[in-house]
């Protein structure tokens, strides 16, 4: 009698639990709204995409926040070297949960191209978790909108509760990240290891 | 019928506070009158920002929001969702309370001013004997609370954007006061209900409002600057310019605060933009006489409709001002003629009706802008250049 | 010519000085706009100092966006480096081929056939189109115009941009230019899709005139700012719309006569005040004779080869010495220094930046104007970070 | 009547002490505008609504924002130690409670003040208009003489040494 | 006018100033002169306002760091070989000490000619590296020299500004110089070449 | 006439309703479901993407200042002229007259003020 | 409610706007007192024309009007003079400035 | 006259208005991902390594010479030669790319790989919806990932495909001509070499 309660209670809490994640990844995924945040070349193709004919204001994403405090989703578009290193994470920090990141074009996922520079990092996940990465130099305006869409897919499938709950909904998980400080010959600390957990070197251990 | 349709929400108003007991009657009388209010107004809002980001589209050569739900007229409320459930940050250095206590501040002097609009015949909220200096009082205290937001924020370009507030709003709030005055000196009332049963006639199929007239022309103008720049709309956004200073006074907000500032400019632009309708454009009455079977509430939330498509369209246009330029329009420009104007109506009264009367009052209003327009082009030398071309 | 010791950076600090007289240290705030701010067109910083709206100081801080551009082109072959020019200032990709193109070529002594030599003209003044009416409409909206200005530049950019893109695959990044010609040929149909993109340029010119050109708000946000005397532009190496804007009559494509610029009839604008405003209508009038440079390079194009025979690819290797050279890039002198000691990466490899010069009287400008006018200013340089800080 | 009136008083009364004792400027100010509006809250109980509403529009929309000015402008903000008694806070406070002894005093041994609320006057703005531009139109030209006056003295008073120069 | 009649004018010009021609056996044909300290600012300031060249402009200023090679000279000795005496080739081989050389390229606007090259050398790489300043005569040289100064430690006396401008305050090298050791951050190199292949194979060794 | 009163004081209750019924609501979720995590990086001021520097309640222009008082003046000048306006109507010309002067007093102090140049000018 | 009911809050507004204006050594916070003393005034104008003989007459609202515009010109000066004086002392303390005067 | 040039301005914003109701030239949006501009020819986007035939390893014309890892300037190609050989197109015993890995999360889309390869097997494609949450499993391409096939080359690339089956069909007969000569000759087969480079002027 009682378990059959709890069971009817249970499912109800469940449908419950169901309607609101949909309701709420439905609200955050159709509302993400990008920081003002150009680096490189790659954010013209941004600002590329914002424009007239690829309009990724249809997806109602147009609502491009100068503050970050009113910002969801960081496009780190282009180079990020290590003088600016700080100020991207500073920024990212500094954004309220939930929180996105997209990292745009090469030099921003590995440093690309710059990769060789002494000033350049080799990747914005060193410092920060990133959420969908697009390839390319820079990527085509039409390639952004597909990250867009992949970071929404993504959202769609988080949940509300659980143990795979994402990051901004799980206590213990942190939602700022160290940053860097200029050191005498390079960042100090030189990756922060909580989002790069220094992979092994997979070409020479897999040869 | 029509006389049925147009009132029936006083009707149902009626009909429904009959149904209640009589001790509780006035507060469920009132409540009627303020819960769609505080309901249809934010209901607007969202409706406006859709409307904003596609007619912005539209005039961009683009769509605008069209992919949540059927033609993106959902967005709004995914960016409700999205508002509620984002983290709420308050920096460290800011002042807590104050912080907190800024946005709801400006919610609710900005709510305050639809207790005077007449939305329709018969339906207003409080019809007060100084309706008008109720409304001007309460916008009066939307600039403290943006002062206390920028404030409290700690923040460098809060603080300047709220001082840009400040200094904009008082300077802007003059002509706006003055620019009514002729309204209120030709209907006699600063109750606004009675103003606009004073434009309720009509001459042929022509509806006697306020605007027909010289005065009531450049007034109109002069409110509807001075409005635009009370409600920080582009071209006169500068304490939230996002080139200069980020987001203004409200750049360390997040969450649903920041989407009440939101809210409170729209809300602050709707109803000022109703105080105009109210003011010079008849209120809820009909532009042609034959027309008056449409109901009055529909007239005036489509007057309402085409000031915000206007607040919109000059939005899409214009660059910003800068700030002593800005400062300068008031008080160089806006405040003299408003000041012209309001004699302009007196001697319109004093004169008699006939064309000399039009022809003087014209010139009036004519000779000043344009010897006060001029000034101000020649002033700075502003002019078409012509340029050289060498081999 | 006076001594123009008094137009220094120490000048300003003084002119700085003089401003803060008599005003107390907490009246002042000092405001940091950048690297993370909406109108610095990247990660540009000004350190600000204000008394009340007005600068009274500012001092330019860059290399945010460093990249080591010149270290990564001395360890890497000639060829190499192509591709990296296009990132130097990325929205004019093919200029900056066309520079590093120049300055091997001089070093190696490349003779480059008269079909590529076309190309390379057409190619470039679509360059200058996209670049100058995007620039217009970032400065307008950095004044405040949500979008529209911009919107509308960039409708005609992506216009150019496909015609770059069907002529050498990418949109941006078109590493087009080889030294001794350029790498392909006009595919077919080109050259008609370029004549229409270019005859209805004008209309978009037009149109963006009927937008802004009058507009009083613009004039008063332009007019009389930032005004850049022609001694101080010279003598602080401004190039490109900004040195015209003063009134100095020089255009290096006049200048050099590089490439082929001498066979076409063109007119170099010049302003008189060296202010925003002038900055901004120089560039619409250059776009304007850039069309009539595109209607006549169409025309007379010849058929031919496109690379000179002799010129390598692969194993490259320059005799020693070293070589400058330098083009009229959008935003100015762009110029490329090379120092080969004869091997197959150049000793030294250097970018002449125009923007990165340019921003030297930034804070000429700036100081004494408002804070609303330094975004106006900095606009109307028209900086490319990746083009400063390399 | 009774309820509306303890409610307004109190808050009135709130924010003037709170007004009297915080510590930072802002925040005094921000109180002295819960007074003020408190005031006009009370005048409107009055039936004055015209001042109401004049009280609002000035005090708040007015004076408030000029004060924030003020203290903005005398980094003001800061928490200091003005709080600090003076040494004179034993003869300040008899006098205060003298002041408001004797007033108090007064109101309760005069007749007037145990007279219930007469029926509501029915006063309009066009009534206050009238008089102003009849009984009082000298003082009203007195008021502008003064106005302009204490314009100009202000300005000079306000301006830089710089502009005042000019 | 040629590099040699600018040569003698300036030598006439200004007594005592030591110019010598860098010729420069490319097909480019730009050859330079190589002034001395002492008199580069008269030198300078003459070019700008006294002589027919009017070289207003300065264009152009590059620093380059040569370091100590070894030149081997070819020399003709006479040497008693069995008795007989005979011409025999020998290589000499000398260590020319490095030094870092700052270039400007000097263009005239009024007179739309040039360039005109000049350059300049410190005494050595490591301490005597100081350059007289051009940033009083031509500013544009600002920037550039600061630059310079940033990359290659050049110290230029006069200049009314030298702080670091690319690189950050606190950063202790001068990453332009060709014998700079970059911080070895290729942790990870999914694609490795050369060196970072060497180093890449190492770290995975101790892994 | 206490009726319109009673609505104002619903208006006003109900506005802030609708100000503080969001924030709750917030609050509630960021109880229930996404923990706000404040952190010294996180909390710190916004300034560009750097560590803000300088101090930041810093004494204000005085330009501002004499607008300010302008502005109030001429805010007072309103209290006035509102019950003129809305008796205007009725009034006599001599009324009017009065209230012109009153006017040009007004006036005479602004012009005052703008050839000082007190109404800031570049 | 009778009179006396706004009397007394007349009267302690008046008080604390006193103890306030005699105790605050910042000078604007001194306004802010006398600003405060007005304003119990005003009320006991108020408050003694609604409960007079003759409420038409209209006397205690116009003077309440006028000693609005009063008060306004008071604060724009009274405001004006401590920047002023702040702009010579670097100070509002009245404690300071009275020691500084000489 | 003051508001003049503002009136202008407004006209024409309400002309784009009206006008992105009517007419495509105003309103200028390709709604990505259900309209799609048609793609140029030339667009390359990410390299691919082409093969003839059925199965990619044995058609796969890439004989691990290395050329194009030396000369990417981002250095994001990583080959691994074969120790054995596989015939070739043309019969050829060959060295076959034993591990061939590009970084596309590096790769700068220059092309310069295409233009230096001497065989023809490596060439661009032009698949841009890449964006993937995984960044080391989703842009390491190994040969697997890059194995293309001349048909897919064909479809994108139609006239450069067909200059390049030119060129292998005259490389194929050139090859052909000199084995028949070999064997009337009967000498040893000659060393497989690299045919000329042909990539500099080709289109």
């Amino acid at each position: 009698m009682i378990d059959e309660q709890l069971k009817i209670e249970l499912s109800r809490q469940g449908i419950f639990t169901t309607t609101l994640e949909e309701l709420y990844n439905w609200g955050r995924k159709n509302s993400v709204w990008p920081l003002t945040f150009g680096l490189a070349c790659c954010a013209i193709e941004m600002i590329a995409t914002t424009m007239a004919r690829y309009d990724l204001a249809r997806f109602g994403a147009e609502v491009f926040r100068p503050s970050p405090r009113q910002a969801d989703l960081m496009i780190v578009s282009g180079t990020v070297t290590k003088k600016m290193a700080p100020q991207v994470v500073r920024l990212y920090n500094q954004m309220p949960e939930p929180k996105y990141v997209i990292a745009m074009g090469a030099c921003a996922i590995s440093g690309g191209p710059f990769k060789q520079g002494y000033n350049v990092l080799k990747g914005i996940d060193r410092y920060v978790p990133v959420d969908v990465h697009i390839p390319g130099c820079p990527p085509r305006p039409e390639a952004l909108i597909h990250a867009f869409m992949t970071l929404q897919k993504k959202i769609d499938g988080q949940h509300l509760s659980g143990a795979d709950r994402p990051r901004h909904l799980n206590e213990a998980l942190p939602s700022e990240f160290v940053v860097p400080e200029y050191g005498a010959h390079d960042l100090e600390p030189r990756s922060n290891d909580l989002v790069w957990p220094l992979p092994m070197s997979k070409a020479v251990t897999q040869g | 019928m029509t006389e049925t349709i147009d009132q029936i929400f006083v009707i149902l108003k009626h009909w429904l506070v009959g149904h209640v007991p009589t001790a509780v009657e006035p507060i469920v009388s009132e409540l009627l009158s303020v819960v769609p209010i505080i309901l249809l107004f934010p209901l607007l809002f969202a409706l406006i920002t859709v409307m904003e980001r596609k007619g912005l589209g539209r005039i961009q050569n683009r769509y605008g929001p069209n992919r949540v739900g059927p033609c993106g007229i959902l967005q709004p409320i995914a960016d409700g969702i999205k508002t509620l459930t984002k983290e709420n940050i308050v920096p460290h250095s800011a002042d807590k309370v104050v912080h907190l206590l800024a946005p709801l501040l400006l919610v609710m002097a900005t709510f305050l001013g639809y207790a005077v609009l007449p939305v329709g015949r018969n339906m207003v909220a409080a019809n007060m004997d100084a309706g008008v200096l109720f409304f001007f009082a309460v916008g009066s205290m939307t600039e403290l609370s943006v002062f206390m937001a920028g404030w409290s924020s700690r923040n460098k370009y809060s603080l300047l954007g709220a001082m840009r507030a400040i200094a904009q709003m008082i300077s802007y709030e003059v002509p706006l006061i003055l620019s009514s005055v002729t309204v209120i000196m030709a209907a006699g009332t600063l109750s606004t209900v009675s103003i606009v049963e004073q434009q309720s006639g009509y001459t042929g199929i022509f509806p006697h409002w306020f605007v027909f007239t010289p005065w009531g022309f450049a007034g109109f103008v002069l409110f509807m600057i001075a409005a635009t720049a009370e409600s920080n709309r582009s071209p006169f956004d500068l304490p939230e310019g996002e080139s200069e200073l980020i987001a203004g006074y409200y750049t360390e907000y997040s969450g649903f605060k920041f989407a009440l500032f939101f809210l409170a400019e729209y809300l602050g632009m709707m109803s000022i933009s109703g105080m105009a309708i109210t003011l010079f454009l008849g209120g809820w009455a009909a532009p042609l006489s034959f027309l008056t079977w449409i109901p009055s509430y529909l007239w005036f939330f489509g007057k309402l409709f085409f000031f915000i498509a206007g607040f919109i369209w000059i939005r899409g246009t214009l660059p910003r001002l800068r700030m002593d330029q800005l400062m300068n329009f008031a008080w160089k420009f806006m405040l003299p003629m408003a000041l012209i104007n309001l004699v302009t109506a007196g001697v319109w009264r004093f004169m008699p009706t006939g064309i000399l009367r039009w022809l003087v009052c014209s010139a009036m209003v004519v000779a000043p802008y344009v010897l006060l327009g001029r000034g101000f082009m020649l002033g700075k030398r502003l002019e078409k250049r012509t340029y050289r071309f060498a081999d | 010519m006076s001594s123009m010791t008094e137009t220094t950076s120490a000048a300003n600090d003084e002119r700085s000085r003089k401003l803060t007289a008599g005003i107390s240290e907490g009246q002042l705030l000092e405001v940091s706009m950048g690297p993370h701010h909406p109108s610095t067109h990247g990660v540009f910083r000004m350190d600000v100092v204000l008394d009340g709206e007005r600068v009274v100081k500012l001092k330019p801080v860059v290399g945010y966006l460093h990249r080591n551009h010149e270290k990564i082109g001395e360890n890497n072959s000639y060829l190499a480096s192509m591709p990296y020019t296009d990132r130097l200032d990325y929205l004019c990709s093919l200029t900056n081929n066309w520079a590093y193109a120049l300055a091997v070529e001089t070093l190696a002594g490349i003779d480059v056939p008269e079909r590529a030599q076309y190309l390379r003209v057409i190619t470039a003044e679509l360059t200058r189109l996209q670049n100058h009416s995007s620039v217009i409409g970032f400065l307008v909206q950095d004044m405040g115009a949500s979008g529209t200005p911009l919107m509308y530049a960039f409708r005609e950019r992506e216009k150019i941009l496909d015609l770059f893109e069907s002529l050498t695959g990418s949109r941006m990044m078109c590493n087009y230019m080889r030294f001794g010609g350029c790498r392909i040929d006009l595919p077919a149909g080109w050259l008609d899709r370029a004549k229409k993109v270019v005859a209805g340029f004008p209309q978009f010119l037009d149109e963006y005139e009927n937008l802004l050109g009058t507009n009083e708000i613009l004039m008063a946000r332009t007019q009389g700012i930032g005004a850049l005397s022609r001694e101080l532009a010279i003598n602080a190496g401004v190039t490109g719309p900004l040195l015209r804007a003063s009134g100095v009559n020089y255009d290096i494509r006049k200048v050099d006569k590089y490439g082929i610029y001498d066979r076409f009839d063109f007119k170099v604008p010049l302003g008189d005040n060296g202010d925003v405003y002038d900055r901004y209508m120089i560039r619409i009038l250059e776009m304007r004779e850039s069309i009539k440079i595109l209607d006549q390079a169409m025309c007379d194009i010849p058929p031919g080869p496109i690379m000179d025979p002799k010129a390598k690819i692969r194993g490259f290797r320059p005799k020693a010495g070293e070589a400058y050279g330098r083009i009229e890039a959008p935003k100015g002198e762009l110029g490329f220094y090379l120092i080969s000691d004869g091997s197959g990466n150049p000793y030294r490899y250097r970018v002449r930046p125009p923007s990165f010069v340019n921003l030297t009287v930034l804070e000429d400008m700036c100081i004494g104007n408002y804070i609303a006018d330094t975004i106006a200013i900095l606009g109307s340089i028209d900086i490319v970070l990746g083009e400063v800080d390399r | 009547m009774t309820l509306p009136f303890t409610i307004i008083a109190a808050l009135t009364i709130a924010g003037a002490v709170a007004a009297m004792s915080l510590r930072n400027l802002v925040h005094c100010v921000l109180a002295l505008t819960l007074a003020f509006a408190g005031l006009a809250g009370m005048y409107l109980l009055l039936g004055a609504q015209f001042v109401g509403f004049a009280q609002i529009l000035v005090y708040i929309g007015a004076i408030a924002i000029l004060t924030v000015f003020a203290i903005l402008l005398t980094r003001g903000t800061e928490p200091d130690a003005f709080l600090d008694l003076p040494s004179a806070w034993v003869s300040n406070s008899v006098i205060v409670a003298a002041v408001f002894g004797v007033l108090v005093w007064a109101v309760h041994s005069s007749p007037l003040s145990r007279r219930t609320l007469p029926p509501p006057p029915q006063i309009t703005v066009r009534q206050i208009g009238f008089a102003l531009m009849d009984r009082f139109v000298l003082p009203l030209e007195v008021i502008g003489l003064l106005l302009t006056a204490a314009l100009i003295g202000a300005v000079i008073l306000a301006m830089h040494e710089k502009q005042a120069a000019k | 006018m040629t590099i040699e009649q600018v040569q003698s004018e300036i030598q006439s010009a200004i007594p005592g100033a030591k110019v010598e021609i860098i010729l420069n056996p490319s097909p480019s044909a730009q050859h330079s002169l190589l002034l001395d300290h002492e008199h580069v600012l008269a030198v300078a300031t003459y070019l700008r306002d006294v002589s027919e060249l009017r070289l207003d402009y300065c264009s152009n200023v590059t620093g380059i760091d040569w370091l100590p090679r070894e030149k081997s000279e070819k020399v003709k000795v006479k040497n008693l070989v069995e008795g007989v005496e005979q011409e025999v080739e020998e290589v000499h081989k000398t260590v020319v000490p490095g030094y870092l050389e700052v270039v400007y390229h000097l263009f005239s606007v009024e007179k739309k000619h040039g360039p005109v090259i000049l350059r300049l050398r410190t005494e050595d790489r490591a301490a005597k590296v100081h350059l007289p300043s051009l940033t009083p005569i031509w500013r544009a040289a600002e920037f550039q020299e600061r630059e310079i100064f940033d990359l290659y430690g050049v110290i230029f006396d006069g200049h009314p500004d030298l702080r670091r401008i690319l690189m950050w305050e606190g950063f202790v090298d001068h990453p332009m110089r060709r014998d700079y050791v970059e911080p070895d951050d290729y942790e990870y190199e999914p694609t490795p070449h050369d060196h970072v292949l060497q180093r890449s194979r190492e770290e995975s060794g101790r892994h | 006439m206490s009726g319109s009163y009673l609505t104002i004081l619903l208006l006003l209750v109900c506005a802030v309703g609708f100000g503080v019924g969001p924030l709750v609501l917030a609050w509630i979720w960021a109880k229930a479901y996404s923990p706000e995590k404040p952190g010294p990086y996180k909390n710190a001021t916004y300034e560009c993407g750097l560590e803000s520097k300088g101090v930041v309640w810093v004494q204000f222009k005085a330009e501002y200042y004499l607008y300010g008082i302008v502005f109030l003046i001429f805010d007072v000048e309103a209290i006035f002229l509102l019950p003129f306006a809305v008796a205007f109507t009725g009034l006599t010309a001599g009324a009017c007259v009065a209230m012109l002067v009153f006017l040009f007093l007004l006036v005479e102090g602004l012009v005052w003020a703008s050839r000082k140049g007190v109404l800031l000018s570049t | 409610m009778t009179l006396a009911g706004y009397l007394i809050v007349a009267a302690l507004l008046f008080a604390v706007g006193l103890a306030g204006a005699l105790t605050r050594r910042n000078a604007i916070l001194v306004l802010i007192g006398i600003e405060l003393m007005l304003n119990a005034a005003n009320l006991n104008l108020i408050a003694f024309w609604r409960y007079g003989r003759s409420p038409e007459a209209l006397t205690g609202v116009l003077f309440v009007i006028f000693s609005i515009g009063v008060a306004a010109a008071e604060a724009a000066v009274g405001l004006a003079m401590i920047i002023a004086i702040y702009r010579h002392y670097k100070t509002t303390n009245l404690d300071y400035i009275d020691s500084m005067k000489g | 006259m003051l508001g003049e040039g503002i009136v202008r301005g407004l006209a024409e914003t309400a002309r784009n208005f009206l006008g992105s109701f009517v007419s495509k030239e105003r309103l200028t949006t390709v709604q990505f991902p259900e309209e799609r501009l048609p793609q140029a020819e030339a667009a390359r986007d990410f390299p691919f390594l082409v093969y003839d035939g059925e199965d990619w390893q044995a058609g796969m014309r890439c004989v691990a010479c290395q050329i194009c890892e030396k000369e990417c300037p981002p250095k994001c190609i990583f080959i691994e030669k074969s120790k054995d050989k596989k015939p070739d197109a043309l019969g050829r015993a060959q060295f076959y790319p034993a591990r061939f890995d590009i970084d596309v999360s590096v790769c700068m889309s220059c092309q310069i790989c295409v233009e230096v390869c001497p065989f023809e097997a490596i060439k661009m494609d032009t698949a841009f919806e890449l964006s993937t949450d995984d960044r080391f499993g989703g842009l390491l391409w190994d040969r697997q990932k890059l194995a293309l096939s001349d048909a897919h080359y064909h479809a994108i690339h139609p006239t450069d495909a067909a200059h390049t089956d030119e060129l292998l069909a005259a490389e194929k007969a050139k090859a052909e001509a000199r084995t028949k000569a070999a064997v009337a000759k009967a000498s040893p087969a000659p060393m497989p070499q690299p045919p000329a480079p042909a990539a500099a002027n080709e289109p």
